[in-house]
């Protein structure tokens, strides 16, 4: 509703360091401190609601302690019988009148906002030269991760969203499995991703997230979907135009950047066809990548967490893979052990595979 | 209230069925009861509707490959003659003449039977043609829904029967009035159920 | 109180009178049959001559509906008195029947 | 051949009550089951609460939370709030408006033996291999994917007792339009027979579509139909719809009746009519009316696009103002009254804030927009809460004080009471007004754990402990229970003394047929007119004394209910494919069922009469007990 980006972002501003002050929840992830048009106009109706609903509550609260301390029996006394009255049509058509009055005030925003949150006719235009104007991401809500494809630029990441600053970005959202929805509480609000139709938004991303503490915003699942629906976790980066364009070229680069180290390289035989197979469900290269059963690890060396929500250490990597459902029960992934014909995986082989996978990156 | 008494023409109440106030309670409970099978009906109408041709891709059988119109038509007329006869047989209940009710019942419940067996005959064709239950979401949509007027059907028919032969030597009292009453009214929402499978289902499903 | 009924006793000519107004109820019944056969025919002709469905469809649900007013009214005595309150609920009933087919046919795929 | 032979002994008791269809004696059984499974639920509410004490706990684990998560919400709503809140209607709606039983006394047996084996049966998948884990929404494609038979026992369990409410809301439309005492017009009636009246009416309209979704998921899950897999073009939006067009109204079934409770209690003690009771009794049906036209705003993220958003955030809105006509008429019933701080006054007061502070976040709710940010976050949970815990748990607790007098005969302590008061109230603050926050602040609902790094420690650490707050006013309230029952000093027949309505012109408890002679009400509010003209008695009488006929008791509907549980099992293990047993089960259960249903048909039951001598006599023994009271200690509160 607030027009001209410039006015707003004072606005977000000023009330961003208002709510902070107030200790309203952490700027990664807290609806309180919007970093973004979509989210900013949510949390506009936020305010405004919060105020006329204030109003009510005080309207309600002033003739009701009113009440209970006017006419307790003690104070009036305990023979006295009060007057039957009825009622009274002019104050019926008084508390009928107000609240719709105020109902009016939300109205109006509300359904200029339901649709312009909805619009996404640009989604599908395209520049003179054919190129598409805008970016789409197509999301994949699949048991416990996310998928990220980027049509446009032909290629495919996970866990990690990486998205431009300061311009509209369109999703496509679809579940391979069951119902998931796809929330970034500090950007915008979720929408849900089905499993019979694609569901389509946009979002604007106008902070770059290497400001914030954890240098990324929270992206949640919002709808239960199994025993870890509370680990569903991913993370977004946004970048500026530039650093964006550089990710998406270094991201289509066909060879994948030379393994280096021996162990690593030990880690890239065992994670091959010939030693654990883990590549049958996990694509190593940003392109040509088709989606898979398990997320694409192109870019594992420069997240932030393994699988979605642990930290991003060598240590915990290896746990993870020696016994994925420990940390995350119910997920799709095998153990190690039973991918090695029963046998547990040794300490150094396990060491082997981190090492290889801490060292897939895409950025410098 | 008496179950002996003895009525005759002339001292049979005009509305029998509400003349007691246990009838009268039967009465407004059973078409609440009604209000509430609307819905029901109208939810699986509904996914009918949501989920018609809607199946696996290369799905064989579709609304429109697959009806017969001959033998929902007659199994159309006979459902409508049987609402037709089980009003012939309030029309004797309320005239107190117990013989001519339960005979126009029996008509009632034979052209029932017809109906019933008609649609199982269907089932039965549509299955071997191949169009099983589990096929589709189209198949499990049309089978609940027809299959529950079926059952209905069925549950209307098995009423009507208990109810002759349970009073069969004892005649019309007020005790049982308001349940042959009621049983009626039954089939005719049976009836217009029925009307709706056939527009809805059939027709339009022919129409495509 | 309310559990036994009045007993009445019609004199003959009374009873005569009332069989005969239940007479012409029943022939009233039997109009509303052929009504609804007629309907039925209509309905299935229509099909059969393979009309434009745009036009065909709501024709159907128009002819259905009539077919359940005469089945309410006529056969089911919902204009009888003492009938308000069941009127009330079946058009709740309905009301909510309405709205829920709405909802399937219109919302449930995009 | 009067049933009210003196029978002693436990046994005789517990057969008494299996086969009663006195509605008095089923609301206590709705009262005693529906209080045992509001402490289950309460129990598992504790359980969450322990778990998400802290960040990262490891109480529960993930699967095991997910199935304390979605009993807690089942058998809190279906087991617990309506339960009660039936208990109530069957104590006190029939003698409301002067009927001496209800429409179907048989039905209203059947309908809690139904309810309460249902309820059974759910809670059992405790014990047999696993609870439903998706929820008590359980969306479709969650509850297809789920493994187990978790979401077969709420199928099944669901089916039966979602018959049982049926039953008892047809019942009490029955009974509310054909059963009324002479002269109590529809514009007569008090408001809680009004609630209980419309509240039916939902029953008997959201529920089918329930029933309906719920074979569908059977018929999935059990028999391999189609209606929600996806590949076979099956759609789970079907689902969510029918599941809000019944769930919607549901929370108005819950609401409704706690609205009637909070009516009553505010006119009784306040000494004063219910202000705008005509504005009363049209908001209480428009707010059923609307009710049916708003259940998109469950949806709004659905992806349902924005036209339907749009008009389902405006219908939803509306609301607002039919329910802040009978929060501003309560203010006016109280203003200018005589105000007595009894416990289940204190209720009602407390209610109107926390009630409202709900009402409003629901308003936010649906501004859709808003709502994107909201859906599924704690927000939605304090909210609910707010509306259910400070709205109907509240008139449940508030209801328990009030008509405990009238159900039991003796008073519960009113300084128990208070203590149970203030210890609930203010840990249901605590416990959830934080909670807002928590989901302004990102936290998704339904989370068996969060990370430290979320910033949601502290804020959850304050709401579980908030919530020990709550069970520890619960406890007292048990405790509270038993003590009167010990000292059982009984009651006379009006024992608030500003009773207006017709249940506090006749004893405590009430005779088995209620009324020795039918009343004639001469207005809104009959007893108090009568008192108010100095009437000793209470009440007119609409008939002379005479014999009663009254329903025999009847074993018949224990034995269709325990039939359909059998039947479940049956068809609950019949695919698993390696239980032969299972079919028979199922037969066997099923044939118990439609035989008892069929002995039920061909046996003529006319029931009996109480003579008038009989009458009489009985009469005389509750004067003779009223003066023996009156000689020792006035019952009561004064
Ligand atoms: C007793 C139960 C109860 C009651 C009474 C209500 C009452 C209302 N509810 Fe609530 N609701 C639930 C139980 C209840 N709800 C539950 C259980 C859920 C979650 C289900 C789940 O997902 O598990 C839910 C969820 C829910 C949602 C979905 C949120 C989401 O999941 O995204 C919405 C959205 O619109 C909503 C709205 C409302 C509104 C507008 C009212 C209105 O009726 C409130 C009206 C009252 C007032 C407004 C206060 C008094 C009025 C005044 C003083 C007048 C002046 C006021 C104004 C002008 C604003 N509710
Ligand atoms: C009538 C409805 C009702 C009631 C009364 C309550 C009452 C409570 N609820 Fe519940 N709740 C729901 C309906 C209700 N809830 C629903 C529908 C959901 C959604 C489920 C879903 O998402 O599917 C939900 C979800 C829900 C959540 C969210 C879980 C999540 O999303 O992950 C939480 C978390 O705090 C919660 C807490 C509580 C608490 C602390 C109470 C307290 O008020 C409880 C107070 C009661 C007690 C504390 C009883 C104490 C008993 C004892 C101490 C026992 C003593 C025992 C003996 C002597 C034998 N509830
Ligand atoms: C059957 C398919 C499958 C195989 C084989 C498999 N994985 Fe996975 N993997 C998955 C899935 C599915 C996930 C996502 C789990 C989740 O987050 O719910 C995953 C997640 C991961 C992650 C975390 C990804 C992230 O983005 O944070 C790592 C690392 C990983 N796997 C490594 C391996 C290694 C190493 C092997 C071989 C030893 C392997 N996987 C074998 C399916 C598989
Ligand atoms: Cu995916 Cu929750
Ligand atoms: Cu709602």
């Amino acid at each position: 509703m607030m027009k001209g980006p410039k006015n707003w972002r004072l606005f977000a501003l000023m009330t961003a360091l208002l709510v902070f002050l107030s200790g309203c929840g952490r700027e990664e992830i807290s609806t309180l401190i919007p970093a973004g048009k979509v989210a900013q106009d949510q949390f506009n109706l936020l305010i405004l609601s919060s105020i006329v609903m204030l109003f009510v509550i005080i309207v309600v609260t002033i003739i009701y302690v009113l009440a209970i301390v006017k006419f307790r029996r003690s104070k009036v006394g305990e023979d006295m019988i009060p007057e039957q009255v009825e009622g009274s049509a002019r104050l019926e058509f008084i508390w009928t009148a107000i609240p719709i009055v105020l109902l009016l005030i939300l109205a109006v925003p509300t359904v200029y906002s339901t649709f312009d949150l909805a619009d996404v006719t640009a989604m599908d235009a395209q520049t003179e030269e054919g190129d598409a104007e805008n970016l789409t991401v197509n999301v994949t809500g699949k048991l416990y991760w996310w998928e990220f494809e980027y049509p446009e630029q032909g290629i495919i990441t996970a866990q990690e969203l990486v998205v431009p600053t300061g311009e509209r970005v369109y999703f496509n959202l679809i579940a391979a499995d069951v119902k998931h929805s796809f929330w970034i509480p500090s950007v915008g609000g979720k929408l849900d991703v089905n499993p019979e139709n694609v569901n389509t938004f946009y979002l604007e991303f106008d902070r770059e997230s290497a400001e914030l503490d954890n240098g990324v915003f929270y992206g949640k699942c919002a709808e239960l979907c199994g025993p870890s629906h509370a680990l569903m976790d991913f993370k977004v980066k946004s970048l500026n135009r530039e650093d964006f364009d550089t990710w998406v070229a270094a991201m289509q680069e066909e060879e994948p950047a030379a393994v280096e180290g021996d162990l690593a390289q030990q880690g890239e035989e065992l994670f091959g066809t010939d030693g654990l197979s883990c590549i049958a469900c996990h694509a190593t290269g940003g392109v040509g990548a088709t989606p898979g059963q398990g997320p694409n690890l192109a870019t594992f060396g420069d997240r932030n967490t393994v699988a979605g929500f642990m930290d991003h250490d060598e240590e915990t990597l290896k746990k993870w893979i020696a016994d994925p459902q420990q940390y995350k029960p119910g997920n799709l992934m095998p153990d190690a052990a039973s991918l090695n014909n029963g046998e547990e995986l040794t300490d150094q082989e396990l060491s082997a595979l981190a090492a290889y996978l801490m060292g897939l990156k895409k950025e410098e | 209230m008496d179950l002996n008494k003895r009525y005759t023409p002339q001292t049979w109440p005009d509305h029998p069925e509400t003349a007691t106030l246990e009838g009268k309670n039967k009465f407004v409970g059973f078409w609440l009861l009604l209000a509430a099978e609307t819905v029901t009906f109208a939810s699986l109408f509904a996914t009918y509707l949501a989920l018609k041709d809607k199946g696996p891709s290369g799905m064989e059988f579709t609304a429109a490959g697959l009806f017969e119109l001959p033998l929902v038509f007659a199994m159309t007329m006979i459902l409508l003659t049987s609402s037709l006869t089980s009003v012939y047989a309030i029309y004797h209940m309320k005239n107190h003449n117990f013989k001519a009710m339960q005979a126009w019942l029996g008509i009632t419940v034979l052209l029932g039977l017809v109906f019933l067996g008609l649609e199982i005959y269907e089932f039965n064709h549509y299955v071997h043609l191949g169009f099983g239950f589990t096929n589709s979401a189209f198949s499990s949509a049309f089978y609940v829904l027809v299959g529950t007027h079926g059952a209905h059907v069925a549950f209307g028919l098995s009423w009507f029967i208990a109810l002759m032969l349970r009073n069969a030597k004892r005649g019309l009292n007020m005790y049982n009035a308001p349940k042959f009453y009621l049983a009626a009214l039954y089939w005719h929402f049976i009836d217009v159920v029925w009307v709706f499978i056939f527009t809805v289902v059939y027709l339009m499903g022919v129409v495509g | 109180m309310a559990h036994d009924t009045h007993d009445i006793h019609r004199s003959r000519a009374e009873y005569e009178f009332v069989k005969r107004k239940r007479a012409t109820e029943m022939r009233g019944q039997l109009t509303s049959f052929a009504m609804m056969i007629f309907l039925t025919l209509i309905a299935f002709t229509l099909v059969a001559a393979e009309f434009s469905p745009y036009f065909i469809v709501p024709i159907l649900l128009l002819l259905a509906a009539i077919q359940v007013v005469l089945q309410l009214y006529h056969f089911m005595h919902m204009s009888n008195k003492g009938h308000g309150m069941m009127a009330f609920f079946m058009f709740s009933g309905m009301f909510v029947a309405f709205l829920t087919v709405l909802a399937m046919v219109t919302i449930v795929w995009w | 051949m009067s049933s009210n032979a003196q029978k002693t002994g436990f046994g005789a008791t517990i057969w008494d009550f299996i086969t009663t269809v006195d509605h008095k004696k089923i609301a206590i059984l709705y009262l005693i089951s529906g209080g045992f499974f509001f402490l289950v639920g309460g129990v598992e509410a504790m359980l969450i609460r322990i778990q998400l004490m802290k960040a990262g706990n490891d109480f529960l684990s993930a699967g095991t939370y997910n199935e304390v998560l979605t009993m807690h919400g089942t058998t809190m709503i279906f087991l617990a709030a309506m339960p009660i809140l039936l208990a109530f209607m069957n104590a006190v709606a029939p003698l409301q408006i002067g009927a001496r039983d209800v429409a179907f006394p048989f039905l209203n047996s059947l309908g809690f033996w139904l309810f309460f084996f249902g309820g059974v049966f759910l809670n059992l998948s405790w014990f047999m291999g696993g609870a439903p884990d998706a929820g008590w929404t359980n969306y479709a494609s969650l509850a297809l994917a789920s493994e187990g038979h978790g979401i077969d026992f709420y199928s099944l369990g669901l089916t039966i007792s979602g018959f049982g409410s049926l039953i008892a809301g047809i019942n009490f439309l029955v009974t509310i339009i054909n059963m009324r005492a002479p002269g109590m017009t529809y514009m007569r009636m008090p408001l809680f027979t009004w609630t209980t009246f419309v509240a039916s009416a939902l029953i008997l309209l959201a529920f089918p579509p329930l029933t309906v979704a719920i074979f569908f998921m059977v018929f999935d899950r059990l028999f391999g139909a189609n209606f929600f897999d996806v590949t076979m073009g099956g759609n789970t939006i079907i689902w969510e719809h029918f599941f809000w067009i019944f769930g919607h109204p549901e929370v108005y079934i819950l609401i409704l009746p706690a609205f009637g409770i909070f009516s009553e209690i505010f006119a009784i003690f306040s000494r004063k009519r219910l202000f705008g009771y005509t504005a009363l009794v049209f908001a209480t049906i428009l707010i059923g009316f609307y009710g049916f036209m708003v259940w998109a705003h469950h949806m709004f993220t659905t992806g349902l696009g924005p036209t339907a958003n749009a008009v389902f955030a405006l219908a939803t809105m509306i609301i607002a103002v039919p329910t802040g006509i009978k929060i501003f008429n309560w203010l006016l019933t109280i203003w200018g009254g005589s105000i007595s701080f009894t416990v289940p006054m204190i209720y009602a007061v407390a209610f109107i804030p926390s009630f409202v502070a709900g009402g409003v976040t629901g308003v936010m709710q649906a501004i859709a927009p808003l709502d994107y940010q909201l859906h599924d976050s704690y927000f939605i949970v304090a909210h609910f809460h707010y509306v259910i815990v400070g709205g109907v748990v509240l008139a449940l607790l508030a209801g328990t004080h009030l008509y405990w007098p009238k159900m039991f005969g003796t008073m519960l302590s009113e300084k128990l009471g208070k203590w149970t008061f203030w210890l609930f109230f203010i840990g249901f603050h605590m416990t959830f007004f934080i909670q807002h926050f928590l989901g302004l602040m990102g936290m998704p609902r339904r989370v068996y754990t969060f990370g430290a790094d979320q910033g949601w420690d502290l804020f959850n650490a304050i709401s579980s402990f908030g919530a020990l707050f709550m069970a520890a006013g619960v406890i007292i309230l048990l405790v509270n229970i038993v003590l009167t029952s010990i000292k059982n000093e009984r009651v006379g027949n009006d024992p608030w003394g500003d009773g207006r309505t017709l249940e506090w012109a006749i004893p405590s408890p009430p005779p088995f047929y209620n009324f020795a002679q039918t009343p004639l009400v001469r207005g809104l509010d009959p007893y108090w007119i009568e008192k108010m003209e100095g009437n000793k008695e209470g009440m007119v009488y609409a008939e002379p004394l005479g014999d009663i006929h009254m329903p025999n008791n009847s074993f018949i509907p224990f034995v269709i209910s325990l039939g359909m549980f059998i039947a479940s099992f049956g068809a609950l293990y019949h695919l698993d494919g390696d239980k032969a047993w299972a079919l028979p089960v199922l037969i066997i259960g099923l044939g118990i069922t439609f035989g008892s249903m069929l002995v039920r048909s061909l046996k003529d039951d006319l029931g009996y009469y109480v003579t008038k001598e009989e009458l009489i006599a009985d009469q005389e023994r509750i004067h003779r007990e009223a003066q023996a009271r009156e000689g020792g200690k006035n019952g009561g509160l004064k």
